[in-house]
């Protein structure tokens, strides 16, 4: 979507949508996710061309080309690298990175790890399916311990990521979990992670209608969080380590200011600083 | 770019002088101060430095060549070894080569000279060096050496006080006063040692810069437009970064310190998505950490400059030390096939025009391109000519407002599509590493695979590289081929087999390394019935990359050395006139 | 090894069959049932399958070929087309040539058939595939068309009754007899369109095996004696990994899934380190991520197997089909100079035997090894011959109790020095990618490194790697040079040509990459004039390091393309009759 | 030191060293904790042949070669996974992972994370002097934010990554903080870590005497933690996320059981398995 002058209208979240169709299984919750995405970014009324949304592999990280804005499909695990230095480089865009658990919390762990204390004011959704969806049904590192595939038969017997945990250990600034399920309450999340500085890290649960018919359920085991956010990050890791995994909402915002991104310098003359090497 | 410009003087002389030490004797110090002097008197010179394992207090010795023109190696024997102490010197003498006419100054306080040393028979010189600096207050064994040598070598006392000025600016008068009197206190003591006087050149006055070529190229690569930077920090790359951490905030420019290669590259894709010129230098273990994203550069068409300062490989190798051995996975690396660019500055001051020329390169064509330097020209500090200005930019096809249907991998004449950067409305697209339609769009079609795959090649294949492809000197039927810093050694011992009357070897020193240039080389090479490829690493990469990619003439030798031992131009005169004769 | 024991019949025939239908329609199944059936009745036989971009749901088709001797690619054209929908199949069309000979069967209630499938002129026959399955209770469309084609092809009722038994023996009694009869149904109304009789070889009778290259690789892997996996998924790799998952735990070796490909072949590195032969797999984007960490395993001599199951790139590229677009990366990828291996499997059969063979050179000379397959050799499921047994085993120099000062790295004869496994008493050393002396101490010496780079080619240079390096077949004074999958449709190519009376090109599929042989390949090649080399990637890989690697016949041509289209046998004999009279 | 069966005597600190001269600076506290590690194998009587040390690249990590237990000196941040691959295939070695905070925390941040969680039973020690040191003095993960240096001038503005809780919220089962300084406790935690199950991590404060010499205040910050090791993680992590740095001591022991390495099955004849196949 191009809004020139005329388009004086307020966007619809069809104005976000490009014309390509998703490649997803019927069912997905990734299509919800995409819907969310378009939605907040019709309320926040954000012109789509200053919109950059940066993925890397799996089912999940196809939904740039899905959208109307700029966006980057990169190789695995590498989306947040790739929307740090757009972000950096360019302060006056919005960038958002996408993708899925394997993506983020496998491969591109250290990437999450970083960009968490770096607070770069992006926004990071991770659609968490429990499982790689693209590559036909592994163990992802949100999976649980038991749960039986091909390649881990009867399991990885190793105790599930928490993302929002390490997430709050490494310094996000604004922490939140989402069902895709819930079109009102994500929507919301994802205009609020985008409006506040510094990184934001919104997990939604998004099944995996193909590899994990079971999560199907989920839609009957999410509520609300019973307590509102905290800005306390001890407190907020606290409330998430001792929870089922089932409460949703925005559960931490914090006040680190965000990466200088905004230096400047007065521009000096080239020549002028190579002076240095004269002898 | 023909070269021939450079300073040749009919004459040309040098000098070569050792300064080693343990850690903390100030070894480094002393070679720096010599140095500097010397371009203050009108010299040409470098200062190489190598020290042992020790990441402080190990030995090290500065090795100082100087001279009346521009020196781009290092020579073939030493002149002057100067030893405060002989601390694991033996792990270091493979690199001091010593004649018997050399001369050694020991302090004999030290110990005896070591048998390694001795065998050269090079006159041995004691001088109480330790001693000598204690009879100046706070008078310290390096200032001593400096003026020992500032005596043999004639070097001017407002030189040699210029330049302890500008080390001592900080450290106050008195500071000053003591250093220079143990200069005096060492002139003194060396006064009937003979001279060997600095073959000097025109005096400088500006004319000149002290420089290495990791500073070299990251002012190239500032001058040519680059205004972000990701860096992770490793040997000996670490100074391209540093140095281009200030430039860049002094011209607005950006730098992010990446928790690792793997987001550095990643970085620089994203900053240069969003239409910033974008840059990060590493050396091999790094380079092979980005060699997915590369790829992912080359299929999203993404503009980006990675630095690669070579050292001994494999794996961690020797970092510290030079080899020309990552050729092979500059221009092969990359899985699938992937069209990209590798180039290779072959002196310290062709390390800001060449990484200038890459920027320009890799924006012309949004392409990655890779600029393989290696610690000798990247960590040797280096009297040049002030660089002319050569005004490679950073240019880049964009679109305007595209009106109609924008298609980012549009087919064109020239295999570049304009490029929509973020921020432009109407040029909305996604970048995609999986392959695509001109659109962008996912494609596992056959046709769409080719199509993209043609344009890929055909954009850098058909680009006109000019003359800067490489530097072609001289004629004759016989030609040396190399590339990087080993064309050091080999101008300098084909200017002296020239000197000595032979005139039929003609140097060509490929400076575009990937894509090949098989006519220019043809027309450079016409009249070539014989070829002679150098190069400093263990299997031949050059040589069997021009097999690959060249004719060449059927009689073609190798003469190839892993590192770390540098070329000496006297080995490379041995080696020719063997070859000519075989 | 030669492989002229390979089962070639004087009259080879082969049918090819494509079902296509959009996701959850079953054309997969049909097709494995139908290629299962001809099994059981003695063909040979190849199915692969083409699919949308979709996981689930996409269009996709199921291509059989089968026939009454081995069969090792895609056929010419298609002899039957059963569409039973035409959703998207245009994206699948260019895989399906047909001939105005065809057979087209569809269901008039899908819709017209689409244009680019018409103009190939073939028969068209509309059958009512999704009524006649709702005549049957529990009907389904996919077995009416394996009713069909039993059909057509004389397909017995015992052999297509078992296949069924085996598939639906889970599901029960009522399953099993509703499908028989959706079959039956099927055959009725098929039976009046003509034959196609299945070219039937000898009864199988457990002769045979059904197994796709993935699994195959997986299974050598095994019997050489690989005991431990690290694995990260990737397409089309994964099945390589998933089939170790159950074949190590009965073998009572270990498999870890990891976090990325960078902690896979490290995992890799450190269980190899402690004696046990270990192995991953990956595509290309996972290669990247390895190279660094496979040239410290040339640096500390750790033996390790990648295989790489090639798919179509640079970068994600295209991930469910074929290219040969590795072998760059494969040999040449690693900064520095790193010498290690890389063979390539030439059929599905053939993985078996080689990737056994890697496992044995990797272990035998303590060196990464990457064995390169593609996604057709990996996940085309493939009657072949039961593979005889060969005898190469993971056999490992290593150290008994050492007495006196063991050196980890010391010089032999063969370059292989003996391993201290941990636990072993005296043999204690620290492996290091830094450059090292014969103790493995680190050493930034020259002479080390070059003592220790010799070291590290000899042992491979001097291996004597036997006839396995290539298969060369025939004899004359052409020459079709060529490596893994391609192979098939030049071995079919070439037996056509000879059954047509060519009989003066002989065929040399390289197994052994790298190192090079170039005496075994002088001496295969002796009497040739002229060559062509075939290869499936862009940039002609094969054809450049054979140009660098070997002696080439002047006249040498190369016929390349990018993937994912497979060469097809009539591709090669047109392009190698244009060649010969050229 | 190979102990043979003459070799009756209770063996020595030295008994573990090789004749190998580190390279380290005068003052390094990585003199320190090779001592450290050397007493607590002593201690512990470990045969050095069947122990291994496994590190990556940086000063730090180059503590394998000065040992005289079986050595990997790998690249940088891969020691971890390289350990892993041992382990598991190897479960009768005692396996210590080596490194520095730059290898660990920077590069090697994934696998740390993951290794954390998979809690295979080696034991990872972290010589942090908050800088790299082998590159001569740039930010690691663990820098202040305001520490200057030429790569990053007036600092990184990141804030520094805490590494006992990322382990906490990870999955370490065993997680202390030492300073190199402090002989008899470092010692003992070294001990007390390769006797734990599962993944021990244990920071050591070792000061960088060249790039830090700030860090010579160290000696008088430490401080014995103030209450003894508890099992819940949650409130070891909200200990440490309110401490100074300074605490030291076992800060958590966990009983979450290690990584199965012992799956073996009753080895089967291949070609059995290979019946799979037969058509
Ligand atoms: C370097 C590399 N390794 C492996 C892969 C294969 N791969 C593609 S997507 C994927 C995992 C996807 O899982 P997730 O991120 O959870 O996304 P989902 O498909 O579940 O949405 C993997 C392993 C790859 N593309 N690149
Ligand atoms: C892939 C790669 N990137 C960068 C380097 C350069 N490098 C060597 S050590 C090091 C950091 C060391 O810091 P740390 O781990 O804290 O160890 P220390 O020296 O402080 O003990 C770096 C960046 C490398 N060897 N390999
Ligand atoms: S495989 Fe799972 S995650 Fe992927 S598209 Fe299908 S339902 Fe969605
Ligand atoms: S630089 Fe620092 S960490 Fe490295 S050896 Fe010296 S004191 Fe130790
Ligand atoms: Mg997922
Ligand atoms: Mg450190």
């Amino acid at each position: 979507m191009s809004m020139t002058a005329e388009t004086v209208n307020k966007p619809t979240p069809a104005d976000y949508r490009s014309g390509i169709k998703p490649i997803w299984c019927p069912g997905c919750g990734d299509y919800s996710v995409l819907l969310e995405i378009t939605k907040a970014l019709a309320t926040l009324e954000l012109r789509s061309e200053e919109v950059a949304i940066i993925s890397g592999i799996g089912c999940s990280s196809r939904i740039p080309a899905y959208s109307s804005c700029y966006g980057f499909h990169g190789v695995h695990g590498r989306a947040l690298p790739v929307a740090t230095g757009l972000k950096v480089a360019r302060p006056d865009l919005t960038v958002i990175a996408t993708g899925g658990d394997g993506d983020g919390f496998s491969i591109g762990g250290n990437h999450f790890l970083h960009a968490c204390r770096r607070n770069v004011n992006i926004t990071y959704i991770v659609m968490d399916n429990q499982v790689y969806g693209m590559t036909k049904g592994q163990a992802s590192p949100t999976t649980d311990p038991d749960w039986d595939s091909v390649l881990t038969p009867g399991g990885t017997g190793i105790r599930a990521f928490q993302p929002l945990v390490i997430a709050l250990a490494s310094g996000a600034n604004f922490v939140a979990r989402g069902f895709a399920g819930d079109p009102a309450g994500t929507t919301n999340m994802i205009i609020e992670g985008i409006r506040h500085p510094g990184f934001s890290f919104i997990q939604i649960l998004s099944p995996c209608a193909t590899f994990r018919p079971d999560q199907r359920e989920w839609r009957n085991m999410v509520r609300e969080a019973p307590v509102p956010f905290t800005n306390d990050p001890s407190r907020a890791a606290n409330r998430i380590m001792t929870d089922d995994g089932f409460n949703i909402g925005i559960l931490y915002r914090g006040d680190r200011p965000p990466y200088e991104t905004g230096r400047k310098g007065t521009p000096r003359d080239i020549d002028t600083i190579a002076e240095e090497f004269s002898v | 770019m023909n070269r021939n410009q450079r300073s040749a003087k009919a004459d040309q002389q040098s000098l070569s002088i050792a300064v080693v030490g343990s850690g903390g004797a100030g070894a480094i110090t002393t070679g720096t101060l010599l140095l500097e002097a010397a371009a203050k008197q009108g010299c040409y010179g470098i200062l190489t430095r190598t020290v042992g394992p020790q990441i402080r207090g190990g030995e090290a010795a500065a090795l100082v060549r100087v001279g009346n023109a521009a020196i781009d190696c290092v020579g073939d024997g030493f002149d002057i070894l100067l030893a405060m102490d002989w601390n694991n010197v033996d792990r270091l003498v493979a690199e001091i080569p010593l004649r018997a006419d050399s001369l050694i100054i020991a302090d004999p306080e030290q110990g005896k000279v070591p048998e390694a040393i001795l065998t050269s028979g090079a006159r041995i010189c004691e001088l109480p060096i330790g001693e000598l600096a204690k009879s100046v207050s706070k008078g310290r064994p390096n200032m001593i050496s400096l003026g020992i040598l500032a005596e043999l070598l004639d070097l001017q006392s407002s030189a040699v006080n210029a330049v302890l000025e500008k080390q001592l600016s900080k450290k106050g008068e008195a500071a000053l006063q003591s250093s220079m009197e143990t200069v005096q206190a060492g002139r003194d003591a060396a006064s009937g040692l003979g001279k060997y006087p600095l073959p000097v050149g025109d005096a400088a006055g500006g004319k000149r810069w002290l420089i290495t070529g990791n500073h070299a190229s990251a002012y190239g690569a500032l001058r040519a437009g680059i205004r972000f930077v990701a860096a992770y920090p490793i040997t000996p790359a670490t100074e391209v970064l540093e140095w281009l951490s200030s430039g860049l905030a002094k011209t607005g420019g950006r730098l992010v310190q990446a928790e690792d290669e793997l987001a550095s590259i990643n970085m620089v894709i994203g900053a240069s998505f969003g239409g910033i010129p974008s840059l990060t230098a590493t050396s091999g273990p790094g380079l092979s950490l980005m060699i997915e994203s590369l790829g992912l550069a080359v299929a999203s068409e993404i503009p980006l400059v990675v630095i690669d300062v070579m050292r001994v490989g494999p794996s961690t190798g020797i970092a510290t030390k030079a080899e020309q051995s990552d050729l092979n996975i500059a221009v092969y690396g990359f899985h699938g096939d992937a069209p990209h660019l590798v180039v290779a500055p072959n002196s310290v001051a062709d390390c800001v025009s060449t990484t200038q020329w890459a920027v320009h390169l890799a924006e012309a064509m949004q392409v990655p391109i890779i600029v393989l330097t290696d610690q000798y020209l990247g960590q040797t500090k280096s009297i040049i000519d002030r660089p002319s200005k050569v005004d490679y930019k950073a240019e880049r096809l964009t679109t305007g407002i595209p009106t109609g249907g924008y298609a980012r991998y549009a087919i064109t004449d020239s295999g570049v599509s304009p490029m929509a950067i973020p921020g432009t409305p109407g040029g909305q697209y996604t970048a995609d590493g999986l392959e695509h339609s001109v659109k962008g769009t996912p494609s596992t079609k056959a046709e769409d695979h080719e199509q993209q795959m043609n344009k890929r090649q055909q954009k850098i294949s058909n680009f006109n590289y000019g003359d800067h492809w490489a530097d072609v000197e001289g004629t004759g039927s016989l030609a040396v081929l190399t590339w990087g810093s080993t064309t050091g050694a080999i101008r300098e011992a084909l200017r002296k087999l020239k000197q000595a009357g032979v005139d039929d070897i003609r140097l060509l020193s490929l400076r575009l390394i990937t894509p090949a240039q098989p006519e220019k080389f043809t027309a450079a090479m016409t009249g070539v019935e014989r070829v002679l490829i150098v190069e400093q690493n263990h299997s031949a990469q050059l040589w069997h990359f021009l097999r690959a990619h060249y004719e060449l003439p059927k009689d073609a030798e190798v003469y190839n050395r892993a590192g770390p031992l540098l070329f000496r131009p006297g080995e490379i005169i041995e080696k020719i006139k063997q070859w000519r004769s075989a």
